[in-house]
C-alpha cells in the first residue's frame, strides 16, 4: 500500500493554512498550549468564528452544513487546526449527537437540534457510563419507563464530560427492563439539562480539575418524540457512535502539534539544563514517541482511506494512542526539573502570577500528566481493548 | 515499639482517611509527633537529640506515607536539624534545634535554584560580607515546605565554595511567594536582596549531600509506605468491585497485575535496607545506595501508584479517592531531593567512573 | 498476484515445515525464486529488471519470514543487484546482474570490519593502485551470506573516500572463513591481501546507504512475517494446550499478552508501509522512516517471538519446534545493518539535529 | 533490619578467598565464564577438589559430610567460588536428592547414596515434568505399579537436566492413582539410569545446546526400598524440595560475578567502539541490573539470616532473578555488534578457531542469551508465580 499526499492535497493543505492563520485569538490559542480545560465561552466563541467559516462540521456531509470533504481532507484540516493551536470544539454535538440525529432521527428532530450544534449555541452531554458500569454497558441501571406520551427517567450517570456546560444531554436508558440492553433494551433520549429533576455534581480529578460529574435523575419526564431512532435500538446506535470514534480518538493532529511543542521544550530545557539533563535519554524517548506517533498516524490514515479491515484495529489504536498520550505527557514533565511538582492554579495562570518563574511552557505540564492517566481507563480501558482484541482477532 | 507508636498515630487523628475534607499540613498533628519525641530523633544525644539511627527515622516516614501525612518531618526533623547539629558553630544554632525539637520551628531547606536541576553546587545565590555580618542575594525556587516555615537553610556561594546560612522568614529583604505542591505540600519560592544571614556551615558542600542522601533514603522509606498502602486498598477494591457481572479479582490479568506491583514492592523494601544498612558509610559507599533506593522508589512508585489507579478505573482519578493522593506523592517524591535523570547520573558517577 | 505466488511458494517446498531437518539454504528453491522473476525484482528495466517498487520486494520479504526462509534474497538480489545496477561502468558489470537474475551468481555485500558497528565509512580495508588495476587489503567479519556467495562486493577507503569493489571469490590473496549465523544463515570473514578487485562506485558512501536503507525496510518486512506466523502459531497453541485442567486460552493473562502482540505486528505494519511509500525519497526523508521501520521490527519482534516462545513453554525452547527459528531470526535481524544502537542514533541524527 | 558483615565473616571471605586462589584449572574457569554448558569431566574433576577440601556440600550439616556454616557463611564461600569462576557443581545430588535422603530417606540409603554424591562419583536427575505437565505437578501421569516388593514404572518425564550425564535419578511417580498427587498419590523412587527400561532421549534448545532430555520408562522395575520416606507424601517432599530452592535458585553469587564481567566487557567495548555504542544507555542499563542484582541480594540475604517472612517472597525472587538473568544476557550481546549474531561452536572454542576474530568473551553469548529465555519458563513459569502471589499475599 502506498500512500502519499498527491499535489492537490497539498494545495488544500495550504489554502487552510493561510485561511487560518490568525484566526484563533492568541489567549485561547495559550490555553490550548498550556492543556487548560477550555472554558465554555472559549468553546463558543471558537465554534463561531468555525460555523461562520462553514467549518464548524468540517467532517459532515454537506447536506447538514458539513464541508463534503474527503476523510483524507478532514484530517488535514484537523492537522492544520492543531497547529495553529485551536481549542477542540466541544465533542458531543459535533461528533456524536449531530451524525446520530441525521442518521437515525427524524427530520423534525434534524430541523430543531442540528443548526444549534453547527452554531454551538446548544451544548450537549452524553449520559453512558453508570456508577455500576464501568467499562460494561450491558450493565446499565438508568431506566426511562413510558407513562402516555412521556418517558420517565430515574437513574445516574457519571464521568459525564462537560455535563456543567451543557444545555442537552443525549443518553442511555433502559426503556424495557424485561430484556437485556443488547437485545433491546435500551434507548436513546435526548433532554434539558435544565430539567428540575435533574442534578449535576461535579467530580474533581486528580489534577483538581473539573471536566466531568455525577449526573442525577429524579422522575425527569420526557416527551417520547425525544427518542433517537426507534425504541430499543440504543445499543446498535451505541455501536454506530463507536465505529465512528475508532479514529477520532486516536487525536493524531493533536498529539502531532503536542510533540512539536514537545520537541521545542526539550530543545530550550537541553540549552538551559547545560548537561544536567540526560540529553540521549531524552533524545532517544523523543524518537520513540516520535516513531510511534508516525505508525499511529499510518494506521489512521489507512483506516481514513481504506476502511476498517479488522474489528480489532480501533483497539489497537485505543492502546497505542492512549499510552502515547501518556508517554508524552510525562516525558514533559521530566523536562521540567523541581517545577513538575508545583500546582499551578489555573487561576494563577490567567493572572500570570506563577510559582518558580517558569517558561510558558511549565504550568499545566504537570495537571496534564495526571488528567491523561484516564486515557488508559475511559472509553473502554485498555485491559477490555485487549480482551476484544483476543477474542475478535484470535477467536481467544 | 516506635513502629506501632507511629502506626497508632497515622491510623488515629492524623492519617488522609480523616483529614480527607482538607489534605494538608496540621500544627496539632506536627505538635504531638513533638511530644513523642520525634522530631529530634536522628540528632546526636550531646546535640539534645535521642541518637536515634536512620532505620527509625524510616519507620516513621513508611508509616507517614501509608497515611498520606503531609509533614515536615524530613526537611524539617532529618535535614534541617541534622545540618543545624553539625553547624561550625553549634552555640549559635543550638537553640534553634531546640525549638525545631519542640515543634515550634520549622526550618525549611533552600537549595534548589532555576536551573540547578537538584545539583547542590550548581547555584548563582551568592554570600556577601555586609556590616555587621553577612547577606545573601539571589533567587531559591520551590523550597520544600517553605510557605510554612519561620526560618530557612540557605545554599549560597562565598569565595567560590558552596556555604550555608540560616534566614529568618521575617528578614529584610527577603520576599517570600507561597504555593503549595501537587501534593498538596506547603512550598515557596523565596527571593534574597541583601537579606541579613548567618552562617551554618562554611564549608557545606559534603554535609548537604550527607543530610540529603538521609533525605532520599527515608523518601524511599515514605514511598514504600505509599504504594504498600495503595496496593492493600486496591487489592481489597478489586475483591468486591463487579463488572460483567463478575468480580473484577476474577479476571487474571488484574491479580497477575496486584502480584507485580507486589514484586516492585519487595525490591524496593530490599533496596532500602540496603541503603540504610549503609546510610553511615564513607560518601561514595553511602550514596550509591542511597541513590538507587530513591530510583527504585521513583519507578516503582509510578508503577504501583500509577497501576492502583488503573485497577480501581474511574473512581480512583478522583480528588475524592485516596489512591489518587498516593500518586501524587510518588510524582512529587522524585522530584524534591533529585528526579530519575540526576539519581542515575550520580549512581553512575559513583559506581562506573574510577573514583 | 506476486502476493499469492509469493505466500504458495513458501507454504510450498519451500517453508520451514518442509525443509525442518535442514534448515538452511537450498539451491532448489533460489532456482525457482529465480524462473519465478523474483531475482531482479527492483532492478530498473532499462538494466535488465523488471522494475518493480520496494513494495512488491517487501511482499516477498514478509512472506520469507513467515516461512523462515534461508534465503541471500536481500544481500544478493536487493543490495548487490541495486548496486551493481548503478556501477560507475554498468557494461562491467551487466554480466554479474545477469546471473544474478538467472540465479547463478550469489553476490554477497562485504563492508563490516571489527570495529565499524555499521557505520559504512568506519572502515579501514584499502584499496590501492597496483600494476593492471586495483587491489585490497584488509579484514571483513560477518559478511551475511558470504559462506555460499560467488562474489563479494567490498567497501574500501580509497583517497579518503568509501569505494565500493566487486572481488571474485577465487581471488588471489583472498581468505574465507565461513560459518554460519544463529538463525542458520550462511556467513563468512574475508581476510584480503593485495587482492585483485573490480571498480564499482567511486564515491559509494549515498548509494550504499540507499541500498542499505531498502534493505532495513525489507528486513523488517520480514521480521513482520516472522511475527505473524509465530503469533498465529501462538494462539492455536495456547488454545489446545492444557494445563491445570484448562486450555491454557482460559488464562486471561495469556490471551491478553497474545492482544499485546497483536498491537505490536500492527504498529510495525504502520511503521513499514510508512517507509515503504517514503524510500525513494530524498536521504534525510527516506532514512528516518527506514531506520524508525527496522528499529520497530527489532523491538516488537522481540517481544513477539519472545513471548511466543513464553507462551508454548519448554517446547518453544527446543530446536525442533518453530518458534524459536522465528525469534533467533529477529535477533538476527536486529545485528545485521544496524542494531538498535546504531540505527536510534541515526535516527535522532536524521530528526532532532538540523540538516 | 541491619544488615552488614561483621569482622570475623570478612575474616571468614578472606581465609576462603586465599583457599580457592589458583584452585580452578584456567581452562575450567574459561568455559565457566564463557557459559559453556559445563562437561561431566568438567564437573567430576572439580566435584573432587572441593570434595577433597571438604566443600562439595558445604551447605549440608556436619553429619552428613557438610561444613556446618551458618548461611551467611555458605553464602560468601559461593560467593567466592563464583568470582574465580569455578564451575557450578551438578545440582541435582548436592542440592536435591542429598537432602532429601538425609532428612527423610532411612540410614541404610543414607550409607548407600550420600558418600558418592559428596565425591561426584554418582550424578544424579531429577524426574519431575512430564509432558502434560508443564508447570503443574498434580497432572503427572508417571506410575510406579506396587508388584510384590517392587514398583513397576511407566511413564515419561521432560526437560531433564543431565539426564545423559546422570548415574541416577530420583523422580515423582504415582504410587496410586485413585487418590489425587496433592493427597497421598505421588512418591519419590530412586532407580539407576542403566535400566534396560530407560530410555534417553536428547533435547536440543534453541541454542542448540544439549542438557536437557527426555526420559521414557518401559516396566522399570525399582525395588520397593527404593522409595524415599513414606508412599504417598511424594507431593509434600517435593514441597520441601522448592523451600529449599527458594534462595539458591537467586543464583546472585554467580549473577554478581557476571556482572564484575559484563562490566569490564562494557569498558573494553565502550572504549573501542569510540562513539558508535551508545555510552549512556548502556552504563544505564548497567545501572539499573545493578541496583536490582543488588536488591535481590540483599532479599536473598535477609532469607538466609531471617528465614522466610511470606510465602510469596520465594515467588518474587524467582520473578526478578529470571528477568535479571536475562537483562544482563542481552545487555551482553547488545554490546559486541554484528557478532551477536555469529554462531559460535563449541568444538570451535575448544579448538580456538573462531569467527570474526572475537575478544574472549564474545563466544557463548549469544547461545546464553537464547538459552536464558527459559528461566522465566522453568521452575514455574512467572505467570504461575505472579498466581502464586496473588493468591498467597492477597487472598486473590
Amino acid at each position: 500500500m502506498n500512500l502519499q499526499f498527491s499535489d492537490e492535497d497539498e494545495r488544500f493543505r495550504h489554502s487552510i493554512r493561510d485561511a487560518l492563520k490568525d484566526l484563533v485569538p492568541p489567549d485561547m490559542a495559550r490555553r490550548t498550549r498550556q492543556g487548560v480545560h477550555p472554558t465554555k465561552a472559549d468553546l463558543k466563541a471558537w465554534n463561531r468564528i468555525m460555523y461562520e467559516r462553514g467549518w464548524a462540521a468540517a467532517h459532515w456531509p454537506k447536506e447538514y452544513g458539513g464541508t463534503g470533504w474527503s476523510p483524507l481532507h478532514v484530517h488535514i484540516f484537523e492537522e492544520e487546526l492543531a497547529a495553529v493551536d485551536a481549542p477542540f470544539l466541544s465533542y458531543f454535538g459535533l461528533r456524536l449527537v449531530g451524525p446520530l440525529i441525521f442518521t437515525f432521527g427524524t427530520e423534525k428532530q434534524k430541523k430543531q437540534y442540528i443548526p444549534d450544534i453547527l452554531t454551538g449555541d446548544t451544548f450537549w452531554c452524553q449520559g453512558f457510563s453508570e456508577p455500576s458500569s464501568g467499562s460494561d454497558l450491558a450493565s446499565l441501571r438508568t431506566t426511562a419507563v413510558r407513562e402516555g406520551d412521556e418517558y420517565v427517567l430515574n437513574g445516574q450517570k457519571i464521568w459525564t464530560t462537560e455535563a456543567h456546560y451543557a444545555d442537552k444531554m443525549f443518553c442511555l436508558a433502559r426503556t424495557n427492563t424485561e430484556v437485556p440492553p443488547q437485545k433491546g433494551g435500551l434507548s436513546f433520549l435526548m433532554l434539558p439539562m435544565d430539567d428540575p429533576g435533574i442534578q449535576v455534581r461535579p467530580i474533581i480529578t486528580i489534577d483538581e480539575g473539573h471536566s466531568v460529574n455525577e449526573v442525577f435523575f429524579e422522575n425527569v419526564r420526557v416527551p417520547v418524540t425525544n427518542i433517537i431512532g426507534e425504541e430499543g435500538r440504543g445499543w446498535d446506535y451505541a455501536k454506530f457512535l463507536l465505529g465512528n470514534e475508532r479514529v477520532t480518538n486516536a487525536h493524531v493532529p493533536r498529539a502531532k502539534r503536542d510533540l512539536v511543542l514537545l520537541k521545542q521544550m526539550a530543545e530550550t530545557e537541553l540549552r538551559n539544563a547545560n548537561g544536567t539533563l540526560d540529553e540521549d535519554d531524552v533524545r532517544r524517548r523523543i524518537a520513540k514517541i516520535e516513531i510511534d506517533l508516525d505508525g499511529l498516524e499510518w494506521a489512521v490514515l489507512r483506516e481514513v482511506i481504506g476502511g476498517s479491515r479488522s474489528p480489532a484495529i480501533a483497539s489497537a489504536l485505543k492502546i497505542v494512542a492512549s499510552e502515547l498520550q501518556q508517554h508524552m505527557a510525562e516525558l514533559a514533565v521530566d523536562l521540567i526539573g523541581a517545577r513538575g511538582r508545583v500546582y499551578y492554579d489555573e487561576a494563577d495562570l490567567e493572572r500570570n502570577d506563577l510559582a518558580a518563574s517558569p517558561p510558558e511552557y511549565v504550568p499545566g505540564l504537570a495537571a496534564r500528566q495526571l488528567f491523561l492517566r484516564a486515557t488508559t481507563i475511559y472509553a473502554g480501558s485498555n485491559e477490555i481493548q485487549r480482551g476484544i482484541i483476543a477474542k475478535q482477532q484470535f477467536g481467544l | 515499639m516506635l513502629k506501632e507508636s507511629a502506626e497508632r498515630f497515622v491510623s488515629g487523628e492524623a492519617g488522609f482517611q480523616h483529614t480527607r475534607e482538607g489534605i494538608r499540613f496540621s500544627p496539632a498533628n506536627w505538635k504531638t509527633m513533638a511530644d513523642l519525641g520525634w522530631l529530634l530523633l536522628m540528632i546526636p544525644e550531646e546535640s539534645g537529640g535521642l541518637g536515634g539511627g536512620a532505620i527509625d527515622a524510616a519507620l516513621l516516614t513508611e508509616s507517614f506515607g501509608r497515611g498520606r501525612l503531609i509533614t515536615p518531618y524530613i526537611s524539617t526533623a532529618v535535614v534541617a536539624a541534622g545540618l543545624l547539629a553539625r553547624a561550625d558553630d553549634f552555640s549559635t544554632h543550638s537553640a534553634l534545634l531546640e525549638s525545631i525539637g519542640t515543634g515550634q520551628a520549622l526550618v525549611a531547606l533552600a537549595t534548589e535554584e532555576s536551573s540547578s536541576r537538584y545539583d547542590l553546587n550548581r547555584i548563582t545565590t551568592a554570600a556577601k560580607r555586609a556590616a555587621g555580618g553577612f547577606t545573601l542575594s539571589g533567587e531559591k525556587i520551590v523550597v520544600q515546605d517553605g510557605a510554612i516555615a519561620g526560618h530557612f537553610l540557605v545554599s549560597a556561594l562565598l569565595e567560590g565554595k558552596t556555604t550555608l546560612w540560616v534566614v529568618d522568614k521575617d528578614a529584610a529583604g527577603l520576599t517570600r511567594r507561597a504555593y503549595r505542591t501537587i501534593d498538596r505540600a506547603p512550598a515557596c519560592d523565596l527571593s534574597f536582596a541583601d537579606t541579613p544571614a548567618t552562617l551554618v556551615l562554611a564549608d557545606a558542600a559534603a554535609p548537604l549531600e550527607r543530610a540529603i542522601d538521609q533525605a532520599r533514603v527515608l523518601l524511599a522509606a515514605e514511598a514504600l509506605g505509599c504504594m504498600e498502602a495503595a496496593l492493600s486498598i486496591t487489592a481489597e477494591y478489586i475483591k468486591t468491585r463487579t463488572q460483567f457481572g463478575r468480580t473484577l479479582s476474577s479476571f487474571q490479568t488484574l491479580t497477575h497485575r496486584v502480584a507485580d506491583c507486589y514484586v516492585k514492592c519487595e525490591q524496593l523494601r530490599s533496596a532500602l535496607f540496603r541503603a540504610l544498612s549503609l546510610i553511615d558509610a564513607e560518601p561514595r559507599a553511602r550514596g550509591a545506595p542511597a541513590s538507587a533506593a530513591l530510583i527504585t522508589a521513583i519507578e516503582a512508585g509510578e508503577f504501583v501508584c500509577g497501576q492502583a489507579i488503573q485497577l480501581h478505573g474511574g473512581i480512583g482519578m478522583t480528588e475524592e479517592y485516596v489512591v489518587g493522593h498516593y500518586y501524587k506523592r510518588i510524582r512529587a517524591i522524585g522530584r524534591t531531593y533529585g528526579d530519575l535523570a540526576y539519581l542515575r547520573r550520580r549512581y553512575i558517577d559513583l559506581t562506573q567512573r574510577s573514583a
